[in-house]
């Protein structure tokens, strides 16, 4: 689609977006990418009590730079532990603590539940693209109360029926996580480069809550290969000097990853 | 045996005498962190074939083993190297182009199932996986299974909680156990009959160290047993499970050892642009690897002023103001 | 809430609000050594009563709550206080007057029930029990079971290998996970949000700790969060679990606290020879206990050269040379 | 029964005999008290390769002072690693190092095929007499390949039928085991106040090994609440000047368990 001029790049409002997700005092489970740029950006703007988290069993990691991997030494700096990945899924897993973790996931296809596919497109057994495979995703998603899921908005990633489902979403629907054994709690809100999408208190199915500046709703449908409710649909407000301030200079000075 | 005897050997002797072609072999490190790189190369470098290779999140180290057409089976849950290769880039070619056989897993359920090799059970359980195509999709087919005695019956299996609605866990999800006839695992710290020190985060690799029939530790300082016990609240593994124990600095290079060097940017990057190319992997394959006699000379292809720019602050542990662009 | 606001508190509040009559309380801790004694004794001031109780081998702490008539239901492994008391005296005299319920379990099976409670699973496997009447012998009827609905519907299930004879476990023991309403620990450091860091043997207190619906952390040193942050590699415990801590020195007397100080021979020997007759331990339990305001006041009740000869030896960890014999 | 003078004490003796079932190399497990001077005379005497072990999470301890419990700060100082009961007694179960694993272990109550009551006299409910429990025992007895067996050679403590069976033996002979789902191993001697006892390879029915000096296998047979075959048995060898002058001097100069 055509991209307009900005005073800011389209990672960059993916980040914010994510991070205004993030509330004070949650744990931020977080992976590889822009799901770090956005926790250090709640953390330094929005949400400074809230605490970071990585899946190699880093808890509370002093980010001075932005790590390249969760498994990054830069996770392992003035940590409350440095632990293992037994400890780090107990946590998620645990009832008391697990049901404070916020999860941020990436996918390379979502369905209009929110279940994800990052494992394969084609058959499993020879596939036509192969990716890293589920990770700590699946995990994240069947243990925490609350994801947020980036997605790069294209029909061939939002689809009717995933290649695979390696991450539970809500399943198909009211009543789909308790069906198959998972406890409350799923997907909040898909961030892709085009808008935010959320998903129906009752139905469970995708809608779009917000468009970004000069991006509209017919686009996103145009984007999306299932159909989406588009009546919620707002302009969402763009980031702030400040939000773009600390994100730039305090989270990734050398735009690693904004880049 | 596995007493308090001296076990220093070098890597190649190790290599040689534990890590036989087709046997189960498990690596630690996560992505681009404590991979043991040095005992990889040198797994190349004596062209093992046929490994039945068990991960759970390693990036680099299961990639180059698979570039260099070592693998034949593996079960894994993720192969990436953070920034510097979302997707492995030699495992996606050959998962795509059908010449390797992978068994997907998350990284909770891998980790449970060093755990439960490591406690001495069949298997562990888990809420994880259930409803998903983990499950329910098996890369090792039923025939496969059945024919080989090294791989458990079933991938994974469902059951209701015996206990009821005990925990809110009305089912479970039972990941079986992996006992690797090999684990290999790069440590910081290490003395002569194997006692082992790791900083930082410690992933699966204490797991899957005491998950396996023999244990290989590398080490990036052979120090003193005293040293160790001085503090043996800072030790993870006892020398009652090492076989052999191989002193090698920057034996995870170009993977990160924290407190002691950074990951390579420029090496990984390097490393995806000869991956993603038939003939300019090869060249790598060759001219990094065949070609020198061991890590020691490996390691002397960098000159000195590039290793400096590695090398850890003591403080943080890593490389602070590392260029890492490229 | 358990963020990283300031927890600290004093014990008689941490007591008062977080352990009320009748709730499931767990404590830290193995037989001498690093029990919360100072919580015990609070407890036993604010006379609190019906205590469903949670330990492992516990010896000190739990005799001193079962004396008290602060408990009535207790599941164990192990009641003794090494060579001071084989058998915990007034453990033993409340089972065997039918003062107290008593279902016993194994060391192990108590660790994989506090590490099912930590893992947020319902239970764990084990081979400990087959065949014993561990299994076969419940403290708590069905009856009681199905009316309490913070007890387990069954105390063990046995089950067939759902993976054949995989790791030659055909069958397993599954053992039902435990989420203390509270778990109190004693650890050497803490900071004021709660990380902490415990040394030498952690017994079971991280699981205890991480199983636990709210956790109090006493500790005999309260440290600046940079202090622990300088080496995470040695806590275990982080904030997020923690609900308050508690500052008391000689926190885990008379029994031992390793680096700080030595449990009391002198005290324990008196205090079997107390347990051992009604009206000296009643004597005792005014005298000691009752009468005194705080931990303080307790600890007041020996001269200074007493407790000295009881400080550990920094090299040791414990008070060479101590005369332990009476 | 009579006790004659004696220039060493039965416990003295108990402790000798205990320590010359240790192989080097092996993995002692350890309770408390004198299976601890067990353990520890046969590291200074036979067996300098072995590995004191206890199930607190300490292994290989340096025992420079006789420890009064298993938890007892003394088992902490200069170990290979200091864990906790997770990880001391998944390396019993662990099929690579439990099989290396000598467990030495006492009880109130004894039965042919060596299953051990460490529980309770009379009624599980309400018992005559209570003891302490479990602990490790019924672990280590059902987890390692061979365990020792200290006992005060009494007739009401060498029964027919236990009280309560705790601790798994030979269960009911040839087979027993692996027809209740454990692995192999079990106990091998029984040493008392009085003698050495073991289980016949076939029938795994406990015999009389050897007598002490100057006590008769008839005294013994008195003693015991079930028919040993005395066939076999030996008299014991007693413990050497050196053998004592290490147990005394060395392992436990105070005489606080010896006593």
């Amino acid at each position: 689609m055509v991209k307009k001029e900005t005073d800011y790049s389209l990672r960059e409002m993916m980040a914010i977006a994510a991070a205004r997700e993030i509330n004070d005092k949650e744990i931020v489970f977080c992976g590889t990418g822009i799901s770090m740029l956005a926790a250090m950006a709640a953390k330094n703007i929005s949400a400074p009590q809230s605490t970071i988290f990585f899946e190699t069993g880093a808890i509370d990691s002093r980010l001075e730079e932005v790590p390249l991997a969760v498994a990054d030494s830069r996770v392992m700096h003035a940590t409350a532990v440095n632990g293992g990945l037994a400890e780090a899924f107990a946590t998620m897993q645990n009832r008391f603590t697990g049901s404070r973790v916020v999860g941020i996931l990436g996918a390379a296809q979502i369905d209009i539940y929110g279940n994800l596919n990052s494992t394969a497109i084609g058959d499993y057994q020879q596939p036509d693209i192969r990716f890293s495979g589920s990770g700590g995703a699946c995990d994240v998603a069947s243990f925490v109360n609350r994801t947020i899921v980036f997605m790069q908005h294209e029909k061939r990633k939002f689809v009717e029926k995933l290649d695979y489902f390696t991450s539970p979403g809500w399943i198909d629907g009211p009543g789909g996580r308790e069906r198959i054994g998972l406890g409350p709690g799923g997907p909040e809100a898909v961030i892709t480069n085009l808008g935010i999408l959320r998903f129906a208190k009752e139905s469970k199915k995708m809608y779009l809550a917000a468009t970004y500046p000069d991006v509209t709703a017919a686009e996103i449908q145009q984007n999306t290969g299932f159909t989406l409710d588009l009546e919620e649909a707002e302009e969402f407000p763009p980031p702030t000097a400040k939000e773009l301030k600390i994100l730039r200079e305090r989270c990734d000075p050398q735009r690693l990853i904004l880049d | 045996m596995k007493s308090s005897q001296n076990k220093v050997t070098t890597l190649a002797l190790a290599i040689a005498s534990l890590v036989k072609d087709n046997c189960h072999l498990s690596i630690g490190g996560f992505t681009i962190n404590r991979n043991p790189m040095a005992a990889v190369y040198e797994i190349i470098r004596q062209k093992k074939r046929g490994l039945h290779l068990y991960a759970h999140s390693n990036g680099q180290g299961v990639d180059e083993l698979v570039g260099a057409g070592c693998v034949n089976r593996l079960e894994i849950a993720y192969a990436g190297s953070g920034r510097f290769a979302p997707t492995c880039v030699r495992f996606r070619r050959a998962v795509e182009k059908g010449e390797l056989k992978v068994e997907d897993y998350s990284n909770y359920q891998m980790t449970l199932r060093f755990m439960a090799g490591a406690m001495g059970l069949p298997f562990l359980p888990t809420r994880s996986g259930l409803g998903t195509d983990i499950i329910k999709h098996w890369g090792f087919a039923q025939d496969l299974r059945n024919n080989d005695e090294s791989l458990p019956k079933q991938k994974l299996v469902t059951i209701d909680n015996p206990f009821g609605d005990w925990c809110d866990s009305p089912k479970l999800v039972l990941v079986p156990a992996i006992n690797p006839e090999v684990t290999i695992i790069h440590v910081q710290q290490a003395d002569r009959r194997g006692d082992a020190r790791i900083q930082g985060l410690t992933f699966a690799d204490v797991e899957q160290a005491k998950a396996a029939r023999h244990l290989i530790i590398t080490c990036e300082e052979l120090v003193e047993e005293d040293f160790l016990k001085q503090e043996p609240d800072r030790n993870q593994i006892p020398f009652i499970h090492v076989d052999a124990v191989v002193p090698i600095t920057w034996g995870a290079y170009p993977t990160a050892c924290y407190k002691h060097y950074d990951y390579d940017p420029r090496y990984l990057n390097n490393y995806r642009l000869a991956a993603e190319d038939e003939e300019r992997y090869q060249a790598y394959l060759t001219e990094k690897i065949m070609r020198t006699a061991d890590h020691q000379e490996f390691i002397a292809l960098n000159d000195d002023e590039h290793l400096k720019t590695l090398i850890a602050d003591p403080e943080t542990g890593y490389a602070t103001g590392l260029k890492r662009d490229r």
